[in-house]
């Protein structure tokens, strides 16, 4: 018998005026587990990183996360849980400095974060130095390019040393230098204890970083195991590829 | 074009004009631009007149010597708070010592409380509500009579109409002179032994009046007393054409003595009654002007616009405070203030005397647009001028 | 009974006019994301044309109006090009405060200009009427509404069925969708706040032959504008007609049944608790 | 400047001002207590137009309710002063927790909108409240005591001051910039926003009923219409605006300088001070719409530059 999982997601359905994004959706995540999200456009993974998040509400399903359903939890309490995300249209502070944008996160995140202001900045500084942004902390948010912007994101929801964390497409635009970079990043996290969800399109990070991987298609689950049975799984070739064979 | 050089010119003269000396500076705060400044134009343009008169005539007497008047107004924009500012500035900063009133009762109810923490006096034409005069002030004076008494001649007169009209819908606004005016004449219908069909308080800018008006057909009622702004005055009695309510009678506070009104809506302004506390007749005669027949007429040739009462009232403070700087020989406030409160003398807007809270009584003349024009029809004497009673369908115009 | 029926009739018609004034302000709030707080000033500049054409010229208020909204169009053209289009990315209040500081400045400019006299456009057909069963229906009041409801009917189409109205349509969505109709957005700006400006110049037409006119109407008729438009919804010209018509009788009733004075409240009322529990209007979809 | 040097200025500066009431004219003191009324409203808006962002068209609500409760208390109960500031306080505090959870779910135009409603709502609800004196309004007792006045609006400004400085730097406003710089992201990493929103929204209510609270008695006369003024709402945005929103100092030199400039408009030129006042802001808007802070911060490196590069960022 495993470990009993952190994240438990059971028959998860959500419906947008008609229209079906994601079809009872069942799947678990394990302490210290890296569970890879993979899956075409518009296959629903957005949609359930942000239904994990609070930031929508579910139509139909369970989410518990350590032993606890979340139900209609508002997303601040789940943040204060122990639930970080980063968002695939990358959302800054844009008038606050770097590392005021991180602290946000170390004032706030997990068990209510640091009370004091100094500290905050501390664990912000910590964070930004973790990865590799620190020379630029000083700066307003609006002023960083890209690449930097996704560092931002991913040090903001480290700064609330969650224990889940939903990474959704933080390699997206990035060479391979940098994508190289984060994944050790996302690795080291995971030494430390946190279990990660990651959405990714670049499938070579994903395979090797993922300790499992988990398909969905038209919203709804179509795979789920190790990454290298996944990806020659003929249903998961046919959603990726089927459409340029036909 | 025009105007902004006259303005440019305007502020210029403005200035310059500060630094004039051995004079008496009257202070006004008056609505000259904002939703007031149609009325508010009667006060400034009747403080000129009658300043640029008396000026004219020698001055003011005080102590054996001749001194001009002057007269320091500013805008408010029809604001009552920035009118207590501005008043307090006159006071404080330009040192003025006597004020005159701006427009409207509850303008003169927030500035007079300036006069009163200063201790200076204010004359005022503007204000008529009996809640400026409840509070016990000692250096406010007024010089519309009481809003209570309004409809007082009307409803003497409808009795001895023909038929005379039995049920009464009175309608009123619901600012401070309006709600005083439909207290008083509450228990003036009482007392003439009329039944009230209708006694509804309206917002105060209120634009649709066909509610009203469907309830005042519905109820079939012979009169309509109105106390209310002429905006609003002004939609009803074209709202009522619209809808063909045509009471017997019916009379409004404001707009029928006010050329400006009458303009506005043409032959359907005929019929309407109206009151006034001053007509510009020549057996009205005063010290400066002569009479008040002359005075519209100088009026009239240097404004382009016709006075009604609120001017000839306007005209009125600034005699009191001419006759009183006289009388008291000082400009000192104190002294002035007691020589208005004991003032007795006709002015050209008729006897000004103050009762022991401040305020002048007159009867008011009962008034119809016939043919366009403004005439007299019931004083305090009987009827002046056959009315033209009752009031026809509007079709049959 | 009668009196209910009359109210209602009474209810109906203003609504109608109600429409009309909300309605280009619906249309630039809508698509351009801008609340105009000067249309009730632009509504009062329209009603200022109308009656000088017809004291001045003679002409019928009627024929007028396509000349007021004309004029309105131009100037609401001007406005936006090389005003409005200078601050439309700043933060969301300053294009709040710039209508306001726009509503100020033609406020004023209009008592310096036609000084603060009332004025009516009194035509001699102004007061006739007929009868609708036991309810008197005002002349004027039944062509005005039919205007109304006339122009909503020509936006929607030209909203719908003109390149330039889909281009405008589309424009609401999505800036850069109106290079796809082959417009540049600074135009499209432009004209969209034209057509609300224009708009705003047939209401004012309107509002002066069933009304009066000073320069200080502008202020309620922006307030009453919003709340046609909120509880409307701003998705098309006919959630406006139905805001009209829903705000005009609602105050007629409560003017019968509460008391003249609680008409406000329960317009305003009524906004707020649209915009709390509908607030893509009555007719709009719910998010 | 470090933090001692601008705690320096500003304990100077307060002494200097709450000298005026013995040294200047009466006209300077009456002047001096309105600008100090108004910069109150334009620092408690800051709160939260400015730090959280929510553009709130409808503070002179609570500036009405402090009036209210002052002129309720002082009038029709024959309560002191002080009893109906708190009476006043404590409406609006009840107003802000009640209609400010429905009301702050709004965003956008649709909040703005929907305060300025709630400005004509009450205008129209209190028009008709007997204990109000309905449309007529309240006269209160009259007070000859400037100097008290004036001495009573400046502790409030330096009180309102004081707080936005403490939020400025503390966890709490910390939460409410993440909700203005972007409210989604905030609440996914821990931000409270509902209550934050509220709570700054109480607060900001809390100061401007007291400010008008101060004002009713002082100007012993009150009405709807200029208790719920709407212009008031946008006066003390302008002021903001013009200042800095979302700093600590900018609304108050903006409310110093507008108040300065529009009030020797008023007595020089007149009638046409309020043209000028609607020509400020569309310039203002236009060249300068993050207002005298922003200004300060940019002008040294940008030059005048500053201001088609404004231009050029926010056009179409």
């Amino acid at each position: 018998m495993p470990a009993a999982p952190i994240l438990d997601v059971r028959g998860l359905t959500k419906r947008f005026a008609g229209l079906t994004a994601l079809s009872n959706v069942t799947f678990s995540l394990a302490p210290g587990e890296i569970l890879g999200l993979i899956g075409p456009n518009g296959a629903g993974k957005t949609t359930l990183v942000s239904l994990v998040s609070g930031t929508l509400e579910a139509t139909s399903g369970e989410i518990v996360f350590d032993n606890e359903i979340l139900g209609d939890m508002p997303a601040f309490r789940r943040a204060q849980l122990g639930i970080g995300r980063t968002f695939q249209i990358m959302r800054p502070f844009p008038g606050l400095s770097v590392v005021d944008n991180v602290a946000v996160g170390a004032l706030f995140g997990t068990g209510g974060g640091e009370r004091e202001l100094a500290k905050a900045r501390e664990r912000a500084m910590e964070k930004l130095e973790f990865v590799g942004l620190a020379h630029r902390a000083a700066q307003r948010a609006e002023a960083l390019g890209g690449p930097d912007r996704k560092r931002l994101e991913l040090a903001k929801a480290l700064a609330m040393n969650p224990r889940v964390l939903l990474l959704d497409e933080v390699m997206a635009g990035l060479n391979n230098v940098e994508i190289e970079a984060v994944i050790a990043i996302v690795r080291k996290v995971r030494d430390q204890g946190m279990s990660i969800l990651v959405i990714e399109h670049v499938m070579k990070a994903i395979r090797s970083l993922s300790d499992r991987l988990l398909v969905l298609h038209h919203g709804e689950k179509i795979a789920d195991g190790a990454p290298d049975t996944v990806l020659n799984d003929p249903r998961v070739v046919e959603a990726y590829l089927g459409r340029r064979r036909a | 074009m025009k105007t902004l050089v006259s303005l440019i010119g305007g502020i210029a003269a403005a200035l310059v004009a500060a630094s004039a000396s051995a004079v008496i500076t009257l202070g006004a705060s008056v609505q000259l631009s904002g939703p007031l400044a149609n009325t508010g134009r009667y006060y400034r343009d009747g403080y000129e007149m009658a300043i640029d008169t008396i000026n004219k005539a020698g001055g003011v007497k005080v102590g054996g010597k001749s001194e001009q008047l002057e007269l320091k107004i500013l805008d408010n924009q029809s604001d009552n708070n920035l009118a207590v500012r501005q008043y307090v500035q006159l006071v404080t900063q330009d040192k003025i010592s006597l004020l005159l009133g701006p427009f409207a009762s509850d303008a003169v109810i927030a500035t007079s409380s300036v006069a009163e923490k200063y201790q200076v006096p204010m004359v005022q034409g503007g204000g008529a509500s009996d809640q400026i005069y409840s509070r016990g002030y000692k250096y406010i004076f007024g010089t519309l009579p009481a809003a209570t008494k309004y409809f007082e001649s009307t409803i003497e007169a409808m009795g001895k109409l023909n038929p005379a009209p039995k049920t009464v819908a009175l309608l009123y606004a619901d600012d401070a002179f309006d709600v005083s005016v439909a207290k008083g004449t509450r228990d003036l219908i009482k007392a003439a032994g009329l039944t009230t069909a209708l006694d509804e308080r309206y917002s105060t800018n209120a634009s649709d009046f066909a509610s009203l008006l469907a309830r005042i057909k519905s109820a079939n009622v012979d009169a309509v007393l109105v106390a209310g702004h002429e905006t609003e005055i002004l939609n009803f009695i074209r709202q009522a054409k619209s809808l063909s309510v045509s009471p017997k009678i019916y009379s409004f506070t404001v707009g029928v003595p006010s050329a400006d009104f009458r303009k506005a809506l043409g032959k359907d302004a005929d019929f309407a009654f109206g009151m006034t506390s001053w007509l510009p007749t020549a057996t009205l005669t005063d010290q400066w002007f002569g009479n008040a027949e002359k005075f519209e007429q100088a009026y009239k040739a240097r404004f382009g616009y016709e006075p009604d009462y609120h001017a000839a009232s306007a005209v009125a403070d600034v005699e009191a405070y001419a006759k009183a700087i006289e009388a008291a020989g000082s400009t000192d406030p104190q002294k002035v203030r007691d020589a208005v409160a004991k003032l007795n003398f006709d002015s050209l807007y008729g006897p000004i005397k103050f009762d022991e809270k401040g305020q002048i009584s007159l009867p008011q003349t009962v008034i119809q647009v016939q043919d366009g024009k403004v005439v007299p029809i019931y004083g305090g004497k009987g009827f002046i001028e056959k009315p033209r009673y009752p009031m026809p369908a509007w079709d049959k115009r | 009974m009668d009196l209910l029926w009359q109210v209602l009739v009474n209810g109906v018609l203003l609504g109608g006019l109600y429409a009309l004034m909300a309605l280009g302000l619906a249309l630039v709030w809508g698509v351009l994301n801008i609340v105009n707080i000067a249309h009730g000033a632009f509504i009062m500049l329209g009603a200022y044309v109308c009656y000088y054409l017809f004291a001045g010229l003679g002409l019928d208020p009627f024929a007028a109006l396509p000349l007021a909204m004309l004029a309105l169009f131009v100037f609401g053209y001007v406005v936006q090009r090389y005003l409005l289009n200078l601050v439309i990315r700043a933060p969301m209040f300053n294009t709040l405060l710039i209508t306001f500081g726009i509503d100020v400045v033609l406020t004023l400019l209009a008592q310096l200009a036609f000084s603060a006299d009332f004025r009516t456009i009194n035509p001699t057909y102004a007061g006739s009427n007929f009868m609708l069963g036991s309810a008197t229906v005002p002349f004027v009041r039944v062509i005005a509404f039919g205007i109304a409801v006339g122009l909503t009917l020509l936006l929607w189409l030209f909203l719908t069925r003109a390149r330039l109205g889909r281009a405008i349509r589309a424009t609401a969505q999505n800036l850069v969708a109106a290079r796809l109709y082959g417009v540049e957005p600074r135009r499209v700006y432009a004209l969209t706040f034209a057509l609300g400006a224009a708009l705003a110049g047939a209401a004012g037409s309107l509002y002066g032959v069933v009304s009066q006119v000073n320069p200080y109407i502008g202020g309620s008729l922006t307030a009453k504008s919003f709340a046609i438009a909120i509880i409307g919804g701003l998705d098309s010209p006919l959630g406006v007609i139905v805001g009209g018509l829903f705000l005009g009788i609602v105050e007629s009733l409560t003017s019968l049944y509460i008391g003249p004075t609680y008409s406000d409240v329960a317009s305003f009322g009524i906004l707020v608790l649209v915009l709390i529990f509908r607030p893509s209007g009555l007719l709009g979809r719910t998010a | 400047m470090n933090r001692f040097g601008v705690v320096a200025i500003v304990v100077v500066v307060l002494a200097l001002l709450a000298t005026v009431p013995w040294i200047a004219s009466p006209s300077i003191i009456q002047f001096g207590i309105s600008t100090l009324l108004m910069a109150v409203l334009a620092q408690s808006w800051n709160i939260i137009g400015g730090y959280t962002g929510y553009a709130s068209f409808g503070n002179s609500v609570f500036y009405g309710l402090g009036s209210y409760g002052v002129a309720i208390a002082m009038v029709q109960w024959n309560l002191p002063f002080g009893v109906g500031l708190a009476f006043g306080a404590v409406l609006a505090l009840l107003f802000a927790l009640l209609i400010g959870l429905p009301v702050l779910r709004l965003r956008g135009h649709y909040f703005a909108i929907c305060t300025l409603a709630l400005a004509e709502v009450m205008t129209a609800i209190v028009s008709n409240l007997e204990i109000a004196g309905r449309n007529t309004g309240l006269v209160l007792p009259l007070l000859r005591g400037d100097a008290l006045f004036y001495e009573l609006s400046l502790g409030l400004l330096a009180l309102t001051t004081l707080t936005v400085a403490y939020i400025a730097r503390s966890r709490f406003g910390f939460g409410l910039i993440a909700i203005r710089e972007n409210e989604e992201a905030a609440a996914v990493m821990g931000v409270d926003t509902t209550r934050y929103k509220v709570a700054a929204f109480a607060i900001s209510g809390f100061f401007t009923s007291l400010a008008g609270g101060i004002h009713a008695y002082w100007i012993t006369f009150l009405d709807p219409v200029s208790a719920f003024d709407i212009t008031l709402n946008v006066k003390m945005i302008i002021m903001a605006v013009f200042g800095g929103p979302g700093s600590i100092f900018g609304p108050v030199v903006g409310a110093f300088l507008l108040s300065a400039i529009s009030e020797v408009l008023s007595t020089k030129i007149s009638t046409l001070a309020s043209l000028f006042f609607g020509f400020v802001i569309i310039v203002a808007v236009v060249f300068m719409p993050r207002g005298l802070a922003d200004l300060g911060r940019r002008f040294r490196s940008v030059g005048w530059r500053y201001f088609a590069e404004n231009v050029r960022r926010n056009r179409l």
